[in-house]
């Protein structure tokens, strides 16, 4: 069946006084009904510019889309105005942030930045709203929501703020969720449950979840499918299994084998493999391969031809010249 | 929050008492004296002003007058004017209604100005209308209240004769013809000194709005599909006028205090034209208690812009 | 002029061989003045003439409202209580003298019932009692009956020093005693030529007896009716807003026919002199303004496309710059400006006649007071009589310069004149106001000309004029070099206008600067003229005394006359106020009408 | 902006003086860089302006009086003649003077009392701010007269009649605009004060004067500039408001303020003499506002321009 949200060949960009740049240059993910995608990649390669140009999230100026179709249930998001995507806002799609100490209104009670989302999209009383609310709070295992639906943020921890912003997100039951690393800023045990929370939310709703992190211990414990995004553009996708097995593109590589690993013995003594170099500005982008310059494979062909996504096996893209037979490039 | 309130108001007693202090020494210290017209006239013989001086204590020691008034102060006598030799709390609040009426309204028609075109400017930052509205703020505090007030008087009054210019508290008409007609004669003062208020308050609540609209919250409201509008008053507003409420409640005091040139330039008998005849005429009882009540309103409505703070901020508690 | 022809003439009038009218002419050629002609008619037995002002009106009322404008609104009102002329005018709308000067120099009766002469018996022939008799049948506003007692009580109220009233003095040196029910005598302790002076004009306005009975003395503040009148005025009192409003309505049974025009009348207090004569003169919204002190040319101009036009009205008013005879600079126990130095610059007379020709008096009228003054050399400006002839002035910074050069003051390298290491550096100070302001411009460029360095200093005027013994800046102290300001005439007289300056009126610290011989000028001669004058009981010997005093200060240079000033007031066209050079504005209310 | 790489292609930037980045920042503001260009003409003009217009200030001319800008006068003449250009140029030094120098006076009593009572825990802040409402509730008026009375002639034998006046104005109308400043400045240290990067200066040993100069000062700026400029344009209609009740400079010393109080009756006979010195206001006014606005923006890194 038709996937539930389809971005193809988008581009975002902002203008600043030095140029423009380039954020994301021609990025196409698809996500199916149900399913959980995560997006990884360094910080700076356009991951969360993807995720906010979905809604329109990004400040229009000085940020534009300049090209691409975002497709959700058949229908193209870009041309909508903001007031048309309002009724997709929270409705359709949920939105998770990174920064919940900061994403919460301070002077407003939590519970009434969650209720009036549900009273925004769906004609409920304000006593329907409230019960929905503690309901929502109780889902997320905020305990005694009775009590606490009326305190405000500063009175809950990291942890349970974030909780609230999943209770926020779900409220008018999505098909999509996007969460954009919301782990990040918690430490790990925390971590741990608000992944685990966002998993039965998942199955319990049915949504599909766009979870976006630079940590490939998240992408390894809750993805289906993985999309890698490298300076502006997708360079692998692949199931996870197929991804960590058998990884195509030299950055994905890069990326497993600096992972920590514990049940190698032979890790306790070798120091941490790190790939050297960062990511490129994107005011004026590299021609070719933008991995090229921090790339062990990197070949002639990389620094002249832009490597486009080519199937290498079923489910499984990347965009790299390495191995790619129609060139006969040499190993 | 009651607690703290009561802690304030006891603190408040003893800077009042210091602050009425420094304030009489300070007129007393003044040079000047209130007979000063008698003076040139031929026909009052000198003796009359050095007795007029001794009958009301012009020449005692400071600190004695100071007792003397401040325990006339609790007996709630605020003396009388040595000018008009009227008591003086008659005086004033013959005075209050006209001063709340003109400088009340010019400071509301201020707020109604620089509110929606702060928050407007504010959303579109760098647009045109931005632009013109800040330059507008800029030509509105920039040229003072009696050149503003004339050049009103030359166009309403003289050229165009819409307006009356001198402001008069009796007027002869009653019901729905009495209040065109207050609003009338209030027109060209409440302009004058509500675009000069509004101007620099605009500035204010720009930036103030500048401050708050790119923080992550107001992102998550958007994400919330509530709609600009929505976003900007419920979210966006209601953390930008907190600094903005505060400045209100601070400047409360300037509008007992009245508009000394405003009050000059179109004849309205408020507080501010008392205050600069007493203090011209070097009328201190007058001076004293105008200025002691000013005290009182800058140190109450300090307490209320801190309430307010704390109420308006839950992240503030007041202990 | 010989006494004998005078004589003969009084003879004549009283004949009837010779009419008033030619009889004040006759006079006013050798230089005495309407009122004075009037009274020495008095005193030479025959009756001031009663024409009252011109009034066509033939019913009461009916007139609307009246509107004025006093810029410097009335803070109080009770006459006996006014610190300046603001405050007469507003009494003088409730409250009401026996007699007013009118416009060319006639008493006016109001409550008398005729004025008193030697031929109606009221005057004495020696000046030293008068009989006033009351109208029959004036009440006051409550309906009580207007009787001698209130007068005799004025008299005590006014004369208790207890009372601290400001008309003390006008009710001094005189005892008042009830004839009967409508008639008092005033038994002056000296002679006193000048004898229309208690119950006249502002200072002589009546208050009820049976409502400040009780607070006569130290009680005097707490009178209820300070500041709610009940008088026998045109109109009765409704409103008081100090220093804003003055409201009063039609007195239905007052006590002259025909009067008041107006039904009601608003005095509105505040604002500055220029927009008062905006309102009155441009947009007409008000239909008289008191007190026009405006440059004479934003007034041509209001007046070209206006509904209004400016009144002038001949007083004695001098705006003058006096010379500090002492040192202001040097102390001497604890005093500057003390007797006991002499001004190291100004005393040679040579600076001071420098200083004189450097005025251009021309400009000022031009520039600043235009129809509003006359240019003059006499301290001593009016009535008439009293006006010196044989002074003159003259503007030329040549001739300043040569008697400087005279004098031993060298030009120096900068422009500014030296003489044995000194410069020529006056101090000129005054209170502040725009054209004064202006003609101490005007007075500096003209000094640096002739190579006299002058600083510029103003000072707030309730600072100036203050009698604070610890405040430097007041006139009396006189602190600087040479300093400006307007001393009015009050009265048809010059006894009070000179007096001051009799040497033992010097101003010093023992007397807390007090005296109000404030440039510390000693002249003998000066002292016996005043003396002689005070008592001379002849009108015209004691005319002749008055302008040699005039001429002694113009020969010694003690003060250097700008300006004779006219009193400026800015009228609706239609108006017809009833106003005088002698009197306040508001003295001839009860005159006032409109036409057309 | 990203960090440097070695190998990325975009120019060279090379280390660049925060100073620099500043001017950079702030060039971006157009209208702040016109107004700076203007004021620095302003200024010129006042200074350099008697060297070539020689006329004098007080040069009376009665028949002349009250004409329109021509030939001879540029600016026209007021009602005794006297040139208005030169009397501009004469009063626009003291006029900016004042304004400047009374918002400088100010910003630095409000900033110094504005820290003090933000740092301190204890008496000293209750104590400064009932300073500040003391200050608050004094009207200006007696103070002036006060403060004339008391300390004019002492200031004129040290510095000259005008040199005196002109400190004891400064001081009194920058002596009683420092209070919203200290508020301000008080307000912004109390929640710069409780922010982690001071709590970790502090961790790092920092004394509290290097807290407040190298930390917090920096991010409580941007108000206080904004709260300067405002004061120029006050301080500078204070004086002519001063002028307007006749205190402030002797008579005969023509500053912008002075001459617009002078031109305010003949509005409707010669506009020209009270035009060219309100028009002299306005834009210097103008120009320091917007100068503020752009420092504002230039120095407040979180800014995104």
């Amino acid at each position: 069946m038709a996937p539930l949200l389809e971005i193809k060949g988008l581009k975002t960009h902002f203008s600043t006084d030095d140029g423009i740049l380039q954020a994301v240059d021609g990025i196409d993910i698809t996500i199916n009904r149900g399913e959980t995608l995560c997006v990884v990649g360094e910080s700076g390669c356009g991951k969360t510019v993807t995720a906010m140009s979905i809604l329109k999230l990004i400040a229009m100026p000085p940020g534009r889309i300049a090209a691409g179709e975002i497709i959700f249930e058949g229908r193209d998001l870009v041309p909508l105005t903001s007031n048309q995507l309002d009724e997709i806002r929270a409705k359709e799609i949920g939105f998770i942030f990174q920064e919940p100490m900061t994403s919460l209104n301070p002077v407003l009670t939590v519970g009434e930045q969650i209720a009036e989302s549900l009273r925004r999209h769906e004609n409920v009383t304000r006593k329907q709203a409230l019960e929905r609310t503690i309901e929502m709070l109780k889902l997320v295992q905020i305990p005694n929501a009775e009590g606490r639906v009326h305190n405000y943020p500063h009175q809950f921890s990291g942890g349970m703020r974030q909780r609230v912003m999943i209770a926020m997100a779900l409220a008018c039951k999505p098909k999509l969720i996007i969460a954009d690393e919301p782990t990040t800023a918690l430490d790990v045990t925390i971590q741990a449950q608000i992944l685990d929370l966002l998993q039965d939310m998942k199955e319990r709703f049915g949504m599909a979840v766009m979870l976006i992190t630079h940590a490939m211990g998240v992408v390894a414990e809750t993805a289906q499918r993985v999309v890698v995004m490298y300076a502006g553009k997708v360079v692998e996708e692949a199931d996870v299994d197929a991804l960590f097995a058998d990884p195509g593109h030299p950055y994905t590589q890069g990326l497993i084998r600096s992972i920590p690993r514990i049940d190698l013995d032979s890790a306790h003594k070798t120091r941490l493999e790190a790939i050297g170099g960062s990511v490129p500005i994107l005011i004026n982008p590299p021609v070719g391969c933008r991995f090229a310059p921090r790339c062990k494979f990197a070949m002639d062909v990389c620094t002249d031809k832009e490597p486009l996504l080519r199937q290498i096996a079923p489910g499984h893209r990347m965009a790299c010249h390495l191995g790619d037979t129609q060139l006969g490039g040499a190993a | 929050m009651s607690q703290y309130v009561l802690r304030r108001l006891m603190i408040a007693i003893p800077s009042l008492l210091g602050i009425s202090l420094v304030l009489f020494v300070v007129l007393a210290l003044a040079p000047g004296d209130p007979f000063s017209e008698l003076a040139t006239n031929p026909n009052v013989p000198p003796e009359v002003q050095a007795a007029l001086r001794a009958r009301f204590g012009l020449d005692d020691p400071i600190y004695l007058r100071y007792l003397h008034w401040l325990n006339a102060m609790l007996h709630g006598d605020w003396g009388f004017s040595f000018v008009s030799r009227m008591d003086v709390d008659t005086l004033i609040l013959q005075r209050l209604p006209a001063t709340l009426y003109v400088i009340g309204s010019a400071q509301i028609l201020a707020l109604l100005i620089a509110i929606p075109v702060g928050v407007y400017a504010a959303t579109k930052p760098y647009s045109l209308f931005d632009q013109v509205a800040n330059t507008l703020a800029f030509v509105g505090f920039s040229l003072p209240t009696f050149f503003t007030g004339i050049l009103f008087i030359l166009i309403f009054s003289v050229t165009l004769d819409w307006l009356p210019f001198v402001y008069t508290t009796d007027i002869k008409a009653t019901g729905i013809h009495y209040v065109l007609e207050m609003i009338r004669q209030a027109i060209m003062p409440v302009a004058v000194l509500g675009l000069f208020q509004a101007a620099s308050m605009t500035r204010f609540v720009r930036s103030a709005m500048l401050d708050v609209i790119r923080l992550d919250y107001v992102t998550t409201a958007r994400a919330k599909g509530l709609g600009q509008a929505k976003v900007i008053v419920k979210h966006v507003m209601r953390n930008a006028m907190i600094p903005v409420v505060t400045l209100i409640a601070l400047q409360m005091p300037a509008v007992f205090g009245g508009a000394i040139v405003t009050e000059q330039i179109f004849r309205i008998p408020g507080i501010g034209s008392l205050l600069i005849s007493s203090i011209l005429s070097n009328d201190t009882p007058v001076v004293m208690a105008v200025t002691f009540v000013f005290a009182c309103l800058v140190v109450l409505f300090n307490l209320i812009a801190d309430v307010l703070y704390g109420w308006l901020d839950p992240r503030i508690s007041l202990r | 002029m010989l006494d004998k022809e005078l004589r003969s003439m009084i003879g004549d009038v009283k004949d009837g061989r010779m009419d008033r009218r030619a009889f004040i002419q006759r006079l006013a050629a050798v230089g005495l003045t309407a009122p004075m002609a009037n009274q020495i008619l008095a005193i030479g037995g025959v009756a001031m003439a009663q024409s009252p002002n011109p009034y066509p009106p033939t019913k009461r009322g009916g007139g609307g409202p009246l509107k004025l404008l006093w810029w410097q609104g009335p803070t109080l009102l009770n006459p006996h209580f006014a610190t300046g002329t603001k405050d007469q005018d507003g009494s003088r709308v409730f409250y009401e003298p026996l007699a007013s000067w009118d416009v060319n120099g006639h008493l006016n009766p109001i409550l008398a019932a005729e004025i008193p002469s030697i031929q109606n018996g009221g005057l004495s022939a020696d000046a030293k009692s008068v009989v006033w008799k009351l109208k029959p049948g004036v009440k006051w506003h409550d309906g009580k009956p207007v009787t001698a007692d209130d007068l005799v009580f004025n008299w005590e109220y006014a004369s208790d020093p207890a009372t601290a009233c400001v008309s003390i003095s006008t009710y001094s040196g005189l005892t008042v005693e009830k004839v009967d029910d409508l008639t008092i005598r005033i038994k002056f302790n000296d002679p006193t030529p000048f004898w229309a002076n208690a119950f006249v004009g502002a200072y002589g306005c009546i208050i009820p007896k049976h409502l400040f009975a009780e607070y006569k003395g130290g009680k005097s503040r707490e009178a209820p009716n300070n500041l709610k009148p009940v008088g026998t005025g045109p109109y009765k009192f409704v409103e008081f807003k100090p220093g804003d409003l003055v409201r009063g309505e039609i007195n239905p049974d007052y006590h002259m026919a025909n009067r008041p025009f107006f039904d009601s009348i608003e005095m509105k207090g505040g604002g500055d002199a220029v927009s008062a004569a905006r309102a009155v003169i441009q947009t007409g919204e008000y239909d008289f303004a008191w007190n026009m002190q405006v440059e004479d040319e934003v007034l041509l101009r209001l007046e070209k496309g206006g509904k209004g036009k400016t009144l002038y009205a001949v007083g004695g008013d001098i705006e003058f710059i006096a010379v500090n005879f002492t040192d202001p600079n040097t102390e001497v126990d604890g005093e500057r400006s003390s007797l006991k130095t002499k001004h190291p610059i100004l005393s040679d007379p040579k600076v001071r006649q420098a200083l004189a020709l450097l005025v251009d008096r021309d400009s000022v009228k031009k520039a600043i007071y235009g129809r509003a003054g006359r240019a003059t050399a006499n301290y001593l400006n009016g009535p008439e009589e009293f006006v010196s002839k044989n002074t003159k002035w003259e503007f030329s910074v040549e001739k300043a310069s040569a008697l400087l050069e005279e004098a031993g003051w060298k030009a120096g390298a900068d422009g500014v004149r030296e003489k044995d290491g000194k410069k020529l550096k006056l101090l000129f100070q005054t209170s502040i106001n725009g054209p004064r302001q202006k003609t101490q411009a005007i007075i500096k460029q003209a000094c640096q000309k002739a190579g006299i360095d002058v600083e510029l200093k103003s000072v707030v005027a309730s600072v100036f004029f203050s009698s604070d013994v610890a405040n430097p800046d007041t006139y009396s102290k006189f602190f600087a070099d040479i300093e400006m300001f307007q001393i009015p005439m009050t009265q048809p007289d010059p006894a009070l206008h000179m007096r001051r300056y009799h040497s033992r009126n010097v101003a010093t610290k023992e007397n807390k600067w007090q005296g109000p011989n404030f440039p510390r000028w000693i002249n003998k001669d000066f002292d016996a003229a005043i003396d002689a004058a005070e008592t001379e009981t002849d009108p015209v010997n004691r005319a002749g005394l008055y302008i040699k005093c005039n001429d002694l200060m113009w020969q010694d240079t003690v003060f250097i006359p700008v300006m004779h000033r006219l009193a400026v007031e800015a009228s609706a066209n239609s108006l017809r106020p009833a106003l005088s050079g002698w009197a306040n504005q508001t003295d001839n209310l009860q005159d006032w009408y409109r036409e057309g | 902006m990203a960090g440097l790489t070695l190998a990325s292609p975009s120019a060279e930037r090379g280390v660049y003086s925060p100073w620099r980045e500043t001017w950079r920042r702030f060039s971006r503001h157009k209208l702040a860089v016109v107004s700076l260009f203007l004021l620095l003409i302003l200024i010129l003009a006042v200074v350099v302006g008697p060297f070539i217009w020689r006329v004098k200030i007080n040069d009376i001319d009665i028949v002349a009086g009250m004409q329109g800008p021509s030939l001879s006068h540029p600016f026209g003449t007021d009602d005794l003649g006297q040139d208005i250009l030169a009397r501009m140029i004469y009063g626009g030094r003291i006029s900016l003077a004042v304004g400047l120098a009374a918002m400088l006076v100010s910003v630095f009593i409000g900033t110094l009392v504005g820290a003090l009572a933000g740092m301190s825990r204890g008496a000293l802040g209750h104590g400064l701010m009932w300073l500040t409402d003391l200050f608050l509730s004094l009207p200006q008026l007696p103070l002036l007269l006060l403060l004339i009375y008391l300390f004019r002639d002492g200031l004129k034998q040290v510095f000259g009649p005008e040199g005196g006046i002109f400190i004891l104005i400064v001081l009194v109308i920058g002596g009683l605009r420092w209070m919203p400043v200290a508020r301000l400045v008080r307000a912004q240290f109390l929640s710069i004060r409780e922010k982690e990067f001071v709590e970790a200066a502090r961790a790092l040993g920092a004394s509290p004067v290097r807290q407040v100069v190298k930390h917090i000062l920096p991010n409580a700026l941007g108000p206080v500039i904004i709260a300067g400029t405002i004061d120029v344009a006050a301080a500078i209609i204070a004086e002519s408001t001063l002028s307007f009740l006749g205190l402030g400079f002797p008579p005969d010393t023509p500053t912008w303020g002075r001459l617009l109080y002078d031109a305010k009756d003949f509005l409707d006979i010669g506009p020209h003499w009270a035009l060219f010195p309100g028009g002299a206001i306005f834009i210097a006014v103008v120009a320091i506002n917007f100068i503020g606005d752009g420092l504002r923006d230039a120095l407040d890194a979180r800014r995104v321009i």
